[in-house]
């Protein structure tokens, strides 16, 4: 029972919100949020003390491992600070905040399963009710032009992209006879002739979840879409979504096709490639901050796809610290860029111009968070970019990682050149702005675990790689 | 385990943790930090260039602290013939450059904080022995100029912040590139550069892939290092920073360009060095006199400074191409003797603009009557650049000269046609600024350096110029013992044979 | 203790520029006895030479640069040749040391002057006793030095700045050549590698073996003398860079008695003696060190007869003067090259501290603005005459003898070199006549109240013009190394020395003759001469040709550097990568129009790429 | 008995007809329909192939992508709703304003 923990207490606080979302008047729906975080909250203590529990239920077809139960803290911690994050937009949220952070459950209850399970259908299951509440979520500001819009464009491609993963879990059904890993694994090693079917498939599951990690294949939709949604699901999607991807495409291709590693990873390498460099040249011109964000987690997708090179548990540990090291940036950096939608309403970056004199913590919690972006020394960013080049000259791709290095030169000078506007220029109005205290704190968190994760990576970094063993 | 060149780091680092907690009203309190931290590392490198047990040829007072365990990569410094006199160099310019500050009033916790950042990068630049931390400091250093320069520079800052970040962190890219090369392609990996030395010298690296390497190595040391075509980002970096900036990056960034080239190219890819550097020479050439009609050419006073010391870096460049002992002690003397004389114009221009309110030279005018003090220095600093005998640029020179010419009959015209420009611009900016009738509208101006207190700096650069070079063994002995396992010295003799090509 | 000769004008030059800065008469007299010890110790080796003279050449040296194949060392080399030098140089310096404590009393750089004038002498002696090639470039280049400092002593002025940057960089071109010379003698001393050298002695023995073993082509030790003999050019103002000697004239006149007359000038002429065991080796080399020669001589008499200034006629008269001495040496007479250098130092210093008498009266350096001084300063004129006498060659001064021996080797050599001399000797006494005619003869121009000079100025001149007379009876050459029966007084030498007086005579009475008696605001011979005159008086417009090429062809070459590098390093590099990577980003811009079917469209083409890669790569 | 190949082929042609049935319609619910196209091509390849094997996962799988098509339609018809409302169109080319 205890297996289950973290999704017994989400869906627990679901019911809890829902029904105090009817109960609660309409002025005192800020509660929701505490509401929320705390449930959050009690699934992270929950997980952490039920830390060495681990084994299956339904068959086999739900499995608690180090893995999950690693992705599974780093999915609630996302639910805690996200939900935050939507208590501080709540004022723009016309059409009543309540089912905002019922979807955010909803998704992380998704998430959740899909990486603990090791049947397809299961799998294809939890990323399902991560694609529907993200629906919602896009097209939320039901006045909004722009969030229809992004919501009509995120629909179709996200439709386009389920179709493809259930065509390739058919065709790998096709090849295997069966939907576990474990048989599919084994039917791979011993079927010598029909692998054709398998390859094939995998090669269509693995487009279909480049959707989530927006990168090369489905790309394009993410710049219009995180333009378009409302901040805290920009945040959502440069996150949670692309964690929930990443995690569980980590599950699928350590466990199934280690194999077939090496062509696959020539494939991996060109996708990267493309993906960087698509990702920074279209960043330089940008005006609109948001979008300048969606560049820059296809950039981010692009270097961690590069830890997928690796072909042991130390390279996979690397793309875990990864992920740990982008979510806290991206999570100070749209704490502030939430707090700020509130007083511009349309986002561009001229609106940073002297954040200095406005509000000191502010420009310099996004200092940090972009300069963790850009990889400069003492923040998390620099080591994860780091070890993930590293990993990348390891398996012999010196060409890969010196576009990598080039691609991070060109981004520093979008992301330093936010710095610029934010310290050296002077504000039009030098209005003060008010940090709400959640926001504070939450701030304080996330860049100190930045500041932390780079200067004394040690730990953690051995910790991912604990993680890591549990998928070979 | 931790032992002095530890404290190279510690020191500044602890000021500036402890300058981040002094608000940033009580400039007087963050300018004694300032002042006891380069003052107690001027001390420190002082007193390691005496303890330096001369016998010993690898490193001393070695300090080792871990910082990740699985690529295994630790904070490993250490002090050796080759970087001892870079050291004492950046203590002195660091501890000059002080002086300098003191114009600064806009957010001047801002600037000190980053001055010692940049002096902490220089050090650690030096001292490293791991080849990941050398790395960092590097990039520490390209990063910090930008606001150094955007924020408290003068004339078009930004585009001269903007271009000189970049170029710096472009070259530190390609270096990256060379040590990722170095740390994965040998059969050991170890970022540790006495390990991986060792480990070259047995069993060098295939050709092609040493050609790979040095390659990057050269580009990214030649950017650093004002090679020809990137010759010009310095100059517009350094005229447009703040005088204790461009002191620090001109005095100390552009040296360790050709500090990586003689640890990296000559030490570690001995045979691709070996085969590169004939051409490195010639292509030295453009340095040397078109940098140096570049230069003739300046009308502005910090112009002047900047083209000229990426000209006579073309002296350390041809010095270390010659590929023997001879030829890179020469270059490291240069690197040293032109790192304080750098510094000591700056200064000097620093002075000039706080009380001219210009550096343009036609501008000037006679200003050596009432500036008596401030001329001498300028003068001595002027003929310690044209290389006149009495100044350690004259002893590196001359051995640069042997040294070029056992290699390459015929270059060293090159190398003293620039000798002969720098004669010519430098003696003509004494001659419109100091000497001549004074101007009408400077004739009250009193001389700006008064005190004792405001004279040590200029004392003590140009105290140490001529200490060396009186007796220039001082420090040709140090480099000697740093070179000696440079595999080139009979490489350097074989390699005169292919050189006759010239 | 011998070490002092060369530290002890080093110390005073410390001891006065760090701490004595402010007791002007202390300084004085520190420069003036950092001087005298060197003296003192020079004339206590020439007894002990006299004594023993088997006991040299001595040499004691220090090592100063030794690493890996290059040994340097700081040594001092006691032979006849550099002991006789010693002693002019510390003679005569000591003496207008004594002569510029008078002549400077007023000025208020006092202390400044000695320091300069302490550090000039550390560095001349440094020359003179230097026992290598690189001991000898470093003290090359510091009297450079010194003479820039000093000739740029009143700074303030435009004209000194100008002409202390000009000497300056004109003797750096010189140096250019000279070191270029060290390094191809340093490399041809030993091909092996090995044991390369660059000592006189070392080299004196390597060089001339390995040519007639034909290890070094004769070529190559032309090009070797060549070079070295650039350095002479530059530091004794012959012919292509002798412009700065002119211009070195707005030092202060001890300046130029000490530097351009005595000392420095001579250093060039004092190597060509040191290392004459290259020059002699090849033919070709020492008739190009005897055309320099000659040519310098006779230009410089034919400008010295056309200028206005007293000093600049000193000047010239210098330069035709030097130009005799590497014309000796040219025609392979070291000895008496050296011997004129002895005499002239004397006579030459003489005429300078008598011109700076005389403008220190007159205040004023224009030649026809003086006239009629002999009635008014006795003691100057008297010496002023026995200086001119000396220069242009009578038969009892110093000055006879060694220009003889000068035209004995010339009428031996060939019958050009002999017409260059005598037409030199006959100008040079037809300035100085015109000089000595215009300031003391004829009637007295300026009105002012002239008097004698004090004693401190008259002093040296005494001294000096006792030497100008006697010099030519102390045997100079014998003490030179000249074996006793070499010095010839033949019939046929008397026959010459008659032409010569006759010549000299015919000079000075005819210029007497044209300035002697009425006053002229305006030099006779620019009528008489014409363009000649006018060509003769710009200088051969050298000055003019140099000019141009600074400013037309090397500023403009520089403008087109720095123009070239403002659009390749700066825009380009910089500017336009900028600006490319901008529009590169913006053509991604334009990609994205927003339309949901054109990303469908960019989908469908990425995936059908990857589906290609992957049939490539599986080879399904 | 008809191979696997000719079903597969057919599921195939399926698939890309709804694949440029989404390409080239303007109108927003015909979209959707080629949306609702897809998955049919995919249940029929996944009921081919439980048939091919003899086990009735795959038409567990069927059951189940069936659900899940109906809830997208679903939000996809409300998402159009949406459209129709604020922008008087629902033709998918006129939303052009989220771009630089």
């Amino acid at each position: 029972m205890f297996l289950m923990i973290t999704e017994i207490f989400l869906i627990a606080t679901l019911f809890i919100v829902l029904f105090s979302d009817l109960l609660l008047s309409k002025n005192k729906r800020s509660l929701l949020g505490i509401l929320t975080a705390l449930g959050f909250l009690l699934a992270l203590v929950a997980q952490i003390f039920f830390w060495n529990e681990s084994g299956s239920l339904f068959e086999g077809m739900y499995v608690q491992d180090e893995f999950s139960k690693l992705a599974k803290v780093l999915f609630l911690i996302i639910g805690f600070f996200l939900s935050l994050m939507i208590r501080t937009y709540a004022t723009k949220l016309v059409g009543g905040q309540g089912e905002f952070y019922l979807l955010l459950i909803a998704a992380i209850i998704g998430m959740s399963f899909g990486v603990s399970s090791t049947n397809l259908l299961l799998i294809f299951i939890g990323l399902e009710i991560i694609t529907f509440s993200s629906y919602i979520m896009t097209s939320y500001l039901k006045h909004a032009r722009a969030s229809i819009e992004a919501g009509i464009k995120y629909l179709i491609f996200g439709a386009i992209s389920t179709a493809f993963g259930l065509l390739g879990m058919s065709l790998i059904y096709g090849g295997s006879a069966s939907l576990d890993i474990l048989t599919i694994k084994n039917a791979l090693l011993s079927s010598g002739s029909d692998q054709t079917l398998l390859i094939v498939g995998f090669l269509f599951i693995f487009i279909s979840l480049t959707f989530k990690m927006a990168i090369v294949p489905f790309q394009v939709w993410a710049p219009d879409v995180y333009e378009g949604s409302p901040t805290p699901v920009t945040a959502f999607f440069s996150i949670a979504s692309k964690t929930a991807a990443i995690t569980i495409f980590l599950r699928i291709f350590y466990e199934i096709f280690l194999p077939i590693q090496n062509q696959i990873s020539i494939i991996f390498a060109v996708i990267i490639a493309a993906t960087l460099v698509y990702a920074n040249f279209a960043a330089i011109p940008q005006k609109n901050i948001k979008r300048l964000f969606g560049f820059s987690s296809m950039s981010h997708a692009g270097f961690i796809l590069m830890g997928f090179l690796a072909s042991d548990a130390i390279g996979v540990g690397f793309v875990l610290f990864y992920l740990f090291s982008l979510i806290a940036t991206n999570l100070a950096a749209f704490f502030v860029l939430s707090l700020l939608a509130n007083h511009s309403e349309n986002d561009r970056v001229i609106e940073y111009e002297g954040l200095k004199e406005k509000s000191p913590m502010l420009a310099t919690c996004l200092f940090v968070s972009l300069l963790s972006l850009t990889g400069i020394p003492p923040t998390s960013g620099f080591v994860a970019k780091l070890l993930v080049l590293y990993s990348a000259v390891n398996e012999g791709f010196l060409w890969l990682a010196v576009i990598g290095i080039f691609m991070a030169i060109l981004s520093a000078y979008y992301y330093l050149s936010i710095v610029g506007k934010m310290f050296l220029e002077k504000p039009k109005d030098t209005s003060p702005i008010n940090i709400p205290l959640s926001t504070q704190i939450s701030l304080y968190l996330t860049v100190g675990f930045v500041v932390i994760l780079g200067v004394v990576p040690g730990p953690f970094i051995h910790l991912c790689q604990q993680a890591a063993t549990s998928l070979f | 385990m931790i032992d002095l060149s530890f404290y190279f780091i510690a020191i500044p680092m602890a000021s500036l943790a402890l300058m981040a907690l002094v608000p940033s009203s009580q400039l007087k309190l963050i300018k004694t930090i300032a002042w006891i931290s380069s003052s107690a590392c001027l001390a420190l490198a002082l007193f390691v260039l005496l303890k330096l047990d001369r016998t010993n040829t690898s490193f001393q007072f070695i300090s080792q602290l871990s910082w990740i365990q699985t690529p295994e990569i630790n904070l490993h410094l250490g002090v050796d013939g080759i970087n001892v006199w870079l050291i004492v160099l950046t203590s002195l310019v660091s501890f000059a450059g002080l002086y300098a500050c003191s114009s600064i009033q806009k957010d001047a916790k801002g600037f000190y904080l980053l001055y010692l950042l940049l002096t902490l990068g220089a050090y650690g630049t030096f001292l490293s022995v791991n080849l990941f931390f050398f790395f960092l400091f590097l990039e520490i250093e390209a990063l910090v100029s930008y606001p150094l320069i955007s924020n408290w520079g003068r004339g078009e800052k930004k585009f001269a912040a903007m271009q000189f970040t970049l170029y710096a962190i472009l070259a530190s890219a390609f270096v990256l590139v060379g040590l990722l090369g170095l740390y994965f392609l040998p059969a050991i990996q170890t970022m540790d550069m006495v390990q991986l030395g060792a480990h070259l010298q047995a069993n060098p690296l295939s050709l092609a892939l040493q050609h790979k390497l040095f390659a990057f190595f050269l580009i990214g040391f030649g950017i650093l290092s004002a090679v020809w075509p990137f010759h010009a980002w310095g100059p517009i970096g350094y005229s447009s920073a703040p005088t204790a900036g461009s002191m620090l990056l001109a005095g100390v960034l552009k040296k360790v360009g050709a500090y990586g080239l003689i640890r990296f190219g000559l030490l570690m890819l001995p045979d691709a060095a070996a085969l590169w550097m004939p051409w490195l020479a010639l292509w030295i050439m453009m340095n040397l006199v078109y940098v140096g009609f570049i230069a003739l050419a300046q009308k502005e006073l910090r112009n002047l400074i900047g083209y000229s010391s990426s000209s006579h870096m073309g002296f350390v460049i041809i010095g270390l191409a010659c590929f023997t002992s001879l030829g890179t002690a020469g270059a490291m003397l240069v690197m040293f003797s032109h790192g304080l004389l750098v510094a000591l114009l700056f200064l000097i221009a620093e002075l000039v603009e706080r009380k001219m309110g210009t550096t343009q030279i036609d501008a000037l005018g006679g200003l050596a009557i009432n500036w008596p003090f401030t001329a001498t220095c300028f003068s001595l600093a002027a003929l310690a650049a044209s290389s006149v005998p009495g100044f350690a640029n004259f002893a590196g020179e001359l051995v640069i000269l042997f040294a070029v010419w056992n290699q390459y009959q015929w270059l060293t015209i090159g190398v003293l046609i620039c000798v002969l420009l720098t004669a010519i611009y430098m003696f003509r900016a004494i001659r419109n600024i100091f000497f001549g009738p004074i101007k009408e509208s400077h004739q009250n101006t009193e001389e700006p350096v008064k005190s004792l207190f405001c004279k040590v700096p200029f004392l003590l650069l140009i105290g140490f110029l001529l200490l060396i070079g009186f007796c220039p063994t001082l420090a040709l002995k140090d480099f000697e013992n740093g070179l000696t396992q440079l595999k080139i010295i009979e490489k350097g003799e074989e390699l005169k044979t292919n050189s006759e090509l010239i | 203790m011998t070490s002092l000769i060369i530290l002890s004008p080093l110390i005073g030059f410390a001891l006065i520029s760090l701490f004595l800065f402010r007791w002007k008469k202390l300084c004085g007299w520190i420069s003036v006895g950092s001087l005298l010890i060197p003296f003192v110790l020079i004339v206590q080796l020439f007894m002990q030479m006299q004594s023993n003279p088997s006991s040299f050449p001595q040499v004691i040296s220090v090592p100063w640069i030794s690493i890996m194949g290059l040994h340097f060392e700081l040594g001092l080399l006691f032979d006849q040749l550099s002991i006789l030098m010693g002693l002019l140089v510390s003679g005569v310096g000591s003496l207008i040391f004594i002569f510029s404590m008078g002549y400077m009393e007023e000025d208020k750089g006092y202390s400044r002057f000695f320091a300069y004038l302490a550090l000039f002498a550390s560095a001349m002696l440094g020359i003179v006793f230097s026992n290598n090639f690189v001991q000898t470039f470093i003290f090359w280049e510091l009297v450079g030095l010194a003479s820039y400092l000093l000739i740029g002593f009143w700074f303030s002025k435009d004209s000194a700045a100008d002409a202390s940057k000009k000497a300056f960089l004109v003797n750096r071109v010189g140096d250019f050549g000279f070191i270029l010379g060290i390094l191809f003698l340093w490399f041809l001393s030993d091909p092996t590698g090995v044991s390369r050298t660059v000592d006189f002695a070392g080299l004196a023995q390597s060089i001339p073996t390995q040519v007639q073993l034909g290890v070094i082509s004769s070529g190559a030790i032309l090009l070797a003398g060549l070079l070295i003999l650039c350095g002479v050019i530059g530091k004794s103002a012959q012919l292509p860079l002798h412009v700065w000697l002119p211009d070195a004239m707005e030092g202060p006149t001890p300046v130029s008695a000490l530097i351009h007359a005595a000392t420095m000038v001579a250093a060039g002429v004092y190597l060509l003696a040191r290392t004459f065991f290259i020059f002699t080796i090849s033919e070709e080399l020492l008739t190009i060190v005897a055309i320099i020669g000659g040519l310098s001589a006779i230009t410089a008499a034919t400008m010295a007869v056309c200028q206005s200034d007293i000093k600049r006629v000193l000047a010239f008269s210098t330069m035709s003067q030097l130009g005799f001495m590497v014309l000796a040496m040219g025609l392979a007479g070291p000895v008496s090259g050296m011997y004129h250098l002895l005499t002239h130092g004397f006579f030459k210093a003489l005429l300078f501290l008598g011109s700076g008498c005389i403008i220190h009266a007159v205040h004023t350096q224009n030649l026809f603005e003086m006239g009629g001084l002999s009635k008014k300063m006795p003691i100057t004129t008297l010496t002023f005459l026995i200086g001119t006498l000396a220069l242009c060659g009578l038969f009892p001064t110093s000055g006879f003898f060694s220009k003889e021996e000068i035209l004995t080797l010339a009428h031996g050599h060939s019958m050009l070199a002999f017409i260059v001399v005598l037409g030199t000797t006959f100008l040079t006494s037809f300035y100085m006549g015109r000089v000595f005619s215009l300031t003391f003869l004829g009637p007295q121009r300026k009105p002012s109240d002239i008097h004698e000079s004090p004693f401190i100025l008259l002093f040296p001149l005494i001294v000096l013009s006792f030497f100008s007379i006697f010099a030519g009876f102390f045997g100079i050459p014998e003490l030179l190394g000249r074996a006793a029966h070499e010095s010839h007084h033949g019939t046929e030498g008397n026959f010459l020395a008659l032409i010569s007086t006759g010549v000299i005579l015919f000079g000075l009475i005819s210029s007497y003759l044209i300035y002697g008696r009425k006053t002229q605001s305006q030099d006779p011979l620019s009528k008489g001469l014409g363009p000649l005159y006018t060509l003769f008086e710009r200088k051969y417009f050298i000055d003019e040709i140099y000019n141009f090429y600074v400013s037309k062809i090397q500023q403009p070459f520089a403008r087109l550097c720095d123009i070239t590098n403002e659009w390749i390093a700066i825009k380009a590099l910089s500017h336009w990568t900028g600006i490319v990577v901008y529009q590169v980003g913006n053509v991604s811009r334009k990609l994205l129009t927003g339309n949901v079917q054109t990303y469908a469209l960019i989908l469908a083409v990425q995936i059908v790429v990857i589906f290609t890669l992957v049939v490539i790569l599986f080879k399904l | 008995m008809i191979p696997l190949s000719h079903y597969l082929t057919v599921a195939f042609v399926l698939f890309a007809i709804g694949l440029i049935g989404i390409f080239t319609r303007k109108n927003a619910i015909l979209v959707l329909l080629s949306i609702e196209l897809l998955f049919n091509a995919v249940n029929l390849s996944f009921v081919v192939f439980s048939q091919a094997h003899g086990n009735l996962e795959g038409q567990i799988v069927t059951l189940f992508s069936m659900a899940i098509a109906a809830g997208e339609v679903a939000i996809g018809l409300a998402i159009c709703i949406l459209l129709f409302r604020t922008q008087k169109t629902i033709d998918v080319t006129d939303f052009t304003d989220l771009k630089q």
